[in-house]
C-alpha cells in the first residue's frame, strides 16, 4: 500500500468512463476494451502508473447496424483536461422554474445527423457541449436542476475520457452486482461487508466457505481480509468443475498469499475427509477418469460461468501446474494437483475452522450438516441466501439442535443520497434485494 | 362519465380501461370513430401487441367482461383514479396511490371537504380528491401554466366530474390563492418547487375553524423552508414523512436440495459401474411458495410535510 | 365542517397532553380521565369548543405504592399560557460540543425530592423547568441538541396542559396503533389509508368489508369515507358477538349515516342469505335461543375487545331498540333487531357489491370463497393481513381460478423525519410492520 | 487478550462473553478476584437473573461450553468486535455492525493498512479496525476527552491489541492529525459533530498515491457540508447512504382456517341437536412457518459518506 504500481501485461484493469466502470483483462498489447459503441486499443495503458486517465481518440469509424462502431486510440491526458465539464462551461443563468418550456421535442436547434457530424469533427466533448448548449432554446430558462438533468445526458454520450484503476473487492463488487447480480448470487455491497465481518476472517485462523458461484467474489473478499504475510488460510469448496477465480485473479494477490486459498470440489474433498486414503485406492484402483472430475461434471450445472470465461479465467500459474499435473498422469503414481489440494484442504478440516460461510443456490441445510462438525466451538457461522424461506427453515432445523447460539435471520436496506444544494434527497431508485444471512455460534 | 360513480355498462363516451396484463393497461376513450391527423372522421380502431380492438364494439359491454383482440383477448374495466394514473398522459411528474393515500388521510378528506389544491399537474391526484370530496365538497384546483389548466378542466368535464372542481390557472406564488377563497377550505395540499412562498396563502385560504395542511417535495430543503414558514404562522402537529410502497414478487420456485451423507461411505463396486454410465450425485428439486422485492424499489417519491392550522389563529 | 362544535355529554373526546393523545369517553359529569399518575375531571370542559386548552390544576395529591396520585381539575387556558415553553424560558446559550460533561449521574444538583416538592408546591410547569435548568451544571455547556433532548425529557414529565380535540379517524388510527397496534390488528396509518384507496369507497355504491376486530376503525373509516347525506351503503361483517363499534361511535357521526352502516354476523348472515325464509322457518319452529347467538358467542373467541369495554361502547339508540326487541321478543312473532340487519344485508347481497375489503385475523382464503361471489364483475377487491404466508397462498389460488386480475400484494415503509435546523434526520426509530395488502379487480 | 486471534481455552485475564440469551450478553474479565469498592480483594462473582457465577471456574474452560449457573446455565463464547459491540461500556454513542461492516469495505481496510480515526468514542468502530488491520497495519486513533483515550488505550492493551494502536488525546477539528501522520494514511473516518472543520486535514494525512475517506454523521446537514468540503479539496466518487439492517422474527404460528361451507345447506334435527349442546362453528388450526419485522425497526442510524482522494494531488 502505498506506492502507486504500474499497468502490466496480464493485469485485470478496471475501465472507468463517467461513473461506469468495467473489469477488463490486458491479457495482451492487442487487447481493446469495449464500451457501448466504442472499441479502446489497450496498449498504450503499458506501464503507466494505476489511476492515469487516457483520452479516447477516434481512430476509425465503420457503419454499424445501430450506428458508427468507433476505433479509439487512448492517450494518456494533461491536467488541464481533466477539469470538470463544468467548469469550462461556466454555466450560471438558470429560469425560476419550468414554466414557459413547453416539451415539445423542438427544443433543441441541432439535429441528430449535425450532432454525429460534430461528434466526428470535435476532438474535445466539451465543445460538444458547448454547442449544444447554445443551441438548446430552452437551456437557460430551465432550473438548474433540469440544466444539471441536460449536462448529465450530454455529458454520458459525449464525454470521452477514461480512468483506469486497479481492482479491488470494492470496484469489483459494484461492477459485478451492476452488471449481472446472478453472477455474483445477488450478493450486494452492503451484504458482502457483513459477511466479512459477522465471519470473523482476518489475519489469523483457517476459515472455510462454500459457494456455488460468485465469480470468485466471495473468495477473493475472505483471502483479502486475511491478507499479505498473514498465516491465515482459506478453504474454499466449490460444486463446479473449475472453480470460478475472476475476482481473485484480478486482485493480483502475492503467490503466498493466493496459496492460503485451497480451492476444492465440494463432494470430492469430503470423500477425501471421510474415507482418506480409501477413497484414493479406490480411485487409482479403477478407471483413470477420477471422480473429482465426474463429480465436477454434474455439479457444473449450477455454474454459471460460460466456458470461454472459465478458460480466460485460469491464472498463468495454473496453467503451468496443469501442464505439469499431465505430464505426471503419464507417470502415473504422482498423485494430480486436485488431489494434492484435497489433501490439504483435508488436513485443514481434521484441524477444524474458525468461521464457515456459506452462499448457496441450494437448499443450504444439508451442506450445512456436512460442514457445521468441521467448525471449531464459539466460532461464526453465517449463512447467505437469496431465498428468505430457505433461511427460515434452516434457522429452525438450527434452533431445535441446539448446535449453533445467537441465531438471527438479517436483511438491509441500502439507501443512497444525493447530497447536492437545495437538491438533496434519496436517490429516486434504490435495489430492492440485499439477500438475507443467518448467522450464529457454535456450541460445544 | 365513467369515473362519477361505479357503473355496469360501457356507455358511449366512457373512458374504459383496457386491461392486458399487470404492466399494459391502456385508458381509451369509447367513441366508435375519432378524427385522424387529416381531419378525416374515421372508425376509432385501438392497437394493442394482441392486436387491434374496433373500440365501437365494447360500447354496451358489461364492465369487467373479456373481449377479444384481433389476436388474444384483453379485459374491459371501469377506471378509478388508482387505474388513471398508471394510465394518464402525463403532462408532469405524478404522485402515485401510496403518497396520494396518505395525503387523502392526513388531509381528512371525505364527502363534504373544500378542497385546495397546486398545481393540477396532469390531474392525477385531483381525480383522488375529487373522489374523496364528491358530491357534497369542492376541489379548487390551480396551475401556472395556462395550457395543462384547460386541458384538465376539459378533462374533469369528461369524466363527469365537472360538477366538483373549480380549475384555475394562475401563479399562486405570488397572487395566492383568489380571495374568494379566504377561510373558505379545509384542506391545503402544495406541489410546487418553492412551497414556502405559497405557505401563507394556505394560511388565509384555511379556515378559521383551522384545517389541515400538506406539501410535496422531492428535496429536503424544500421542506426545511416549508417547515420554518409553516412554524412561524402558528401552524402545529408539524410533521413529515416518506411512504415507501413495495411489491412482493410471489413466485413457487423449484430449488435443488443435495444429498452429501453418501460420500460418508465408499462406492460399492456396482455403483462404481453404474457412475461410469451417468449417474449423477444425489441432487433433486423441492417446491417453495416464495416471496421477495423485484430488484429495483422505488426509493424516493418526496417528502410529505403535514402541519395543522388549530382553530381561532387571527388571519392579519 | 367548519363551525367549531361544543364538547357535549356522551361524546368519545381526544385528550393531548403535548405528543401524548388518547380516546376517552366523557359519558357523564362526575367522569375523568387517566393520564399515568394523573387522575383529570372532566366536567369543566362541558359546552367548551372542541379545540380548547385546559390548565390541569392540582386538587389533592393521594400517596400510591409508586408516587403520588394526583387528582386535577381543568382550567380553561387563556393565550398567555399556550407560550410555548421555550418562549418563557429563552434559553440561548449552547456549548458547541458536550467535550467537558462527563456523565457521572451528578449533573443534576437538584435531588429528586427537591423536584417532586417544588412539582406539589409550583402551579406553573414552566417554573419547574426553570429551576431544572438553573440547577443543571452541564446545562449551558452542552450542545443545543442535547439542550433540546433534555428539555423535551423535562417538560414531558412536567408540562400541564391538555387540549381537548374532536376524534377523527386520523387521531384514532394514531392512537389505537400506539397504544395496542394488534387491537387494531396492526394496521398502521400508510395501510389504513391505502385501503380506502384501494377499496374505491366513496359517496357512491355498496360496500361490503369483513373485518375480525379493529376496534371500530375499519368500518369507521370506511363510513367516513362514505360520508354523510350520500347514498352509499356499507355491509360490516364480523366474527364476533356483538360489533366491535368504538371508533364508529366516536366519530359521533348523523344517523342518517349510521344506518347505512349495517353490521352483522358472518355465519348468521350468510345462512340468512343462502337460506332466508327457511333458516328463519327453522329457527322459529326450534328453540328461542337464536343461532346467531350461537355462532355470535362461539366467534366471539376472536373479539378482543373485552366484556366491559362492549357494554361500554353500545350506542345509546342501539340500547333502546334493545329494549324494543326485548319488549318485541316476548310477542314471539316480530322479528329481532339483528334479523331485521341479515335481511337488509341479505337484500344488499343479492344486489352485489362494488368493492369487497377484508382485514382477517384467520386465512383469508375460505372467507374470500364465499364473499367473492358477492362482487359485481370489474370492482376491487383488498385483503388485509399481517400474515404475508397468509396472502402468497391467497395470491396463488386467486390466480389459479383467474377471477380476479391485477393482483398485487404490497406493503410500506412509513418513515418519518426530524426537520430542524441543522439537525435533521429520518426518525431514529421506526415502526417495522404495515401489515400486507393483496389487491385486485373482479371480472365477469 | 482475547481479542488478538481466535483461541480454544479460556485463560486468566481474557475478556470473555457469558451468553444467556440472544437479548443477554455480558463482557466478563476471567480474573479470580476483583477489589471491591471498599479497596478489599474479593472473589469474583458475577450474577445473572440465573443465579451466580464463580468467574475462577471458567478460567481453563474451552470457549464455547456451557457453564453452570446457581439456578440455571449459560455459555461461554470468545469475544470478537461484533459481541463487543452490544456487550461493551458505552461512554459514547456507538456505531454498529451493519453500518461498521459498509466502512470497512468502502475504506478497503486489510491486513497492512494505515487507518486514522476520531473519534475514539466508545472503541466500538476501532475494534473492528484492528481486527481488520492487524498484524501488519497500524490504527491512530483519535479522541478529544482525556479520560476516554486514556480508558480507550487500556483497554486496547488489555485486549491484545496495543501492540497495532496508538490513541491521541487531540482536538483534532482545529489542531489536525499530529504532523507525523502527514502522507501516511490509507483511510481516514471521521465521527464528529463537524466533520467538515477536519477535513482538511484528513486530506493531509491521506497518502500521495490517494486513499479513501469516510465520515459518519446523524444529521444530514453535517453531510452537506462534508460534502462541500470535500468537493472543494478535490476529492472524488463522492457518495453517501444509509445502511438499515432488519432483522426477521421468524416463528410457527397456529392460524385458525374456518369453514363456511356448512351454511349453504339447512341444518338436519340431528346436528340442531348436537349444536344445543356445544358444537362450535366449524374451525381448525394450521400451522405456518412465517417471518415478520419487529415492531420497531432501526430507522435511522447516521448517513455515511464516502469519498477518494484520486492519486498525485498537490498537498499544498
Amino acid at each position: 500500500m502505498g506506492s502507486i504500481p504500474n499497468i502490466q501485461l496480464g493485469d485485470y484493469i478496471v475501465i472507468q468512463r463517467q461513473k461506469y466502470t468495467k473489469l477488463q483483462k490486458f491479457g495482451s498489447l492487442d487487447a481493446t476494451a469495449t464500451l457501448g459503441k466504442e472499441h479502446l486499443e489497450l496498449k498504450s495503458l503499458l506501464d503507466q502508473p494505476y489511476g492515469s486517465t487516457f483520452k479516447m481518440c477516434v481512430k476509425e469509424s465503420k457503419a454499424g447496424k445501430r450506428g458508427a462502431q468507433r476505433q479509439h486510440t487512448l492517450e494518456l491526458c494533461s491536467e488541464n483536461e481533466l477539469r470538470s465539464i463544468r467548469d469550462i462551461l461556466n454555466i450560471s443563468s438558470s429560469g425560476a422554474d419550468n414554466r414557459d418550456i413547453s416539451d415539445n421535442g423542438e427544443a433543441q436547434a441541432l439535429k441528430s445527423e449535425d450532432i454525429e457530424q460534430m461528434r466526428e469533427a470535435c476532438n474535445e466533448s466539451s465543445k460538444i457541449i458547448e454547442k449544444l448548449v447554445e443551441n438548446s432554446k430552452t437551456f437557460h430558462t430551465r432550473t438548474e436542476y433540469s440544466q444539471d438533468k441536460y449536462l448529465l445526458k450530454k455529458e454520458k454520450k459525449y464525454f470521452e475520457f477514461v480512468q483506469i484503476r486497479q481492482p479491488s473487492i470494492r470496484l469489483m463488487a459494484d461492477i459485478f452486482h451492476r452488471q449481472d447480480a446472478e453472477k455474483v448470487m445477488g450478493i450486494r455491497v452492503d451484504t458482502l461487508s457483513q459477511i466479512i465481518s459477522y465471519s470473523s476472517v482476518s489475519g489469523f485462523g483457517s476459515y472455510l466457505l462454500y459457494e456455488s458461484g460468485t465469480n470468485g467474489l466471495l473468495p477473493a473478499a475472505m483471502l483479502n481480509s486475511i491478507g499479505a504475510d498473514t498465516q491465515a488460510t482459506l478453504v474454499h469448496m466449490h460444486p463446479g468443475n473449475v472453480p470460478q477465480k475472476q475476482a481473485l485473479l484480478a486482485l493480483k494477490l502475492p503467490l503466498e498469499q493466493q496459496q492460503r486459498c485451497i480451492s476444492v470440489n465440494l463432494y470430492s474433498v469430503l470423500r477425501e475427509f471421510y474415507q482418506g486414503d480409501k477413497a484414493e485406492t479406490r480411485s487409482d484402483a479403477t478407471t483413470a477418469q477420477t471422480e473429482a472430475e465426474t463429480a465436477a461434471v454434474t455439479a457444473s450445472e449450477e455454474n454459471d460461468a460460460s466456458t470461454e470465461e472459465q478458460s480466460d479465467i485460469i491464472e498463468p500459474n495454473t496453467k503451468k501446474l496443469k501442464l505439469d499435473e499431465s505430464l505426471n498422469s503419464n507417470n502415473k503414481s504422482a498423485p494430480l494437483r486436485w488431489q494434492l489440494e484435497n489433501k490439504r484442504a483435508a488436513a485443514l478440516m481434521n484441524a477444524k475452522f474458525d468461521s464457515l460461510v456459506m452462499a448457496a443456490k441450494e437448499h443450504p441445510s444439508n451442506i450445512l450438516q456436512a460442514l457445521l462438525p468441521l467448525v471449531k466451538p464459539s466460532r461464526p457461522v453465517v449463512i447467505f441466501s437469496t431465498c428468505k424461506e430457505l433461511l427460515h427453515e434452516t434457522y429452525m432445523e438450527l434452533k431445535t439442535t441446539g448446535k449453533v447460539t445467537n441465531l438471527h435471520v438479517t436483511s438491509n436496506w441500502l439507501r443512497t443520497y444525493q447530497i447536492l444544494p437545495n437538491r438533496t434527497h434519496p436517490e429516486v431508485n434504490m435495489s430492492g434485494n440485499s439477500g438475507y444471512l443467518l448467522t450464529g455460534y457454535t456450541l460445544k | 362519465m365513467s369515473f362519477l360513480k361505479p357503473k355496469t355498462y360501457i356507455e358511449q363516451g366512457d373512458i374504459v380501461i383496457l386491461y392486458l396484463s399487470v404492466n399494459s393497461m391502456h385508458a381509451i376513450e369509447a367513441v366508435p370513430t375519432i378524427v385522424n391527423k387529416k381531419g378525416e372522421t374515421i372508425s376509432h380502431i385501438f392497437q394493442t401487441p394482441y392486436g387491434s380492438l374496433k373500440v365501437e364494439s365494447i360500447i354496451g359491454v358489461e364492465y369487467g367482461s373479456r373481449v377479444e383482440l384481433s389476436k388474444g383477448w384483453a379485459h374491459v374495466l371501469q377506471p378509478n383514479p388508482e387505474m388513471w394514473t398508471q394510465t394518464l398522459p402525463h403532462r408532469t411528474q405524478i404522485i402515485y396511490t401510496p403518497d396520494i393515500s396518505m395525503i387523502l388521510h392526513q388531509l381528512e378528506v371525505r364527502p363534504g371537504a373544500v378542497v385546495v389544491e397546486s398545481g393540477t399537474g396532469s390531474g392525477s391526484l385531483s381525480h383522488y380528491f375529487l373522489r374523496a370530496l364528491k358530491p357534497t365538497g369542492r376541489l379548487h384546483t390551480f396551475d401556472f401554466h395556462e395550457a395543462r389548466a384547460d386541458q384538465a378542466r376539459e378533462e374533469f368535464r369528461r369524466h363527469g366530474l365537472g360538477d366538483f372542481v373549480t380549475v384555475y390557472h394562475r401563479d399562486v406564488c405570488n397572487l395566492g390563492f383568489s380571495s374568494e377563497l379566504d377561510g373558505a377550505a379545509d384542506a391545503v395540499f402544495l406541489d410546487l418547487p418553492a412551497p414556502d412562498l405559497a405557505v401563507p396563502h394556505a394560511f388565509k385560504a384555511l379556515k378559521l375553524s383551522g384545517g389541515r395542511f400538506c406539501s410535496f417535495s422531492p428535496c429536503i430543503e424544500q421542506s426545511q423552508r416549508c417547515i420554518a414558514q409553516l412554524t412561524k404562522l402558528g401552524f402545529n402537529e408539524i410533521c413529515s414523512m416518506e411512504v415507501l410502497q413495495q411489491e412482493s414478487v410471489i413466485k413457487t420456485r423449484s430449488l435443488p436440495v443435495i444429498d452429501l451423507e453418501f460420500l460418508k461411505a465408499p462406492k460399492s463396486a456396482e455403483i462404481i459401474a453404474n457412475e461410469d454410465n451417468k449417474t449423477k450425485e444425489p441432487k433433486e428439486l423441492k417446491k417453495y411458495l416464495t416471496s421477495s422485492n423485484p430488484q429495483v424499489l422505488p426509493g424516493h417519491t418526496g417528502f410529505l410535510t403535514f402541519a395543522t392550522l388549530p382553530p381561532n389563529i387571527p388571519k392579519s
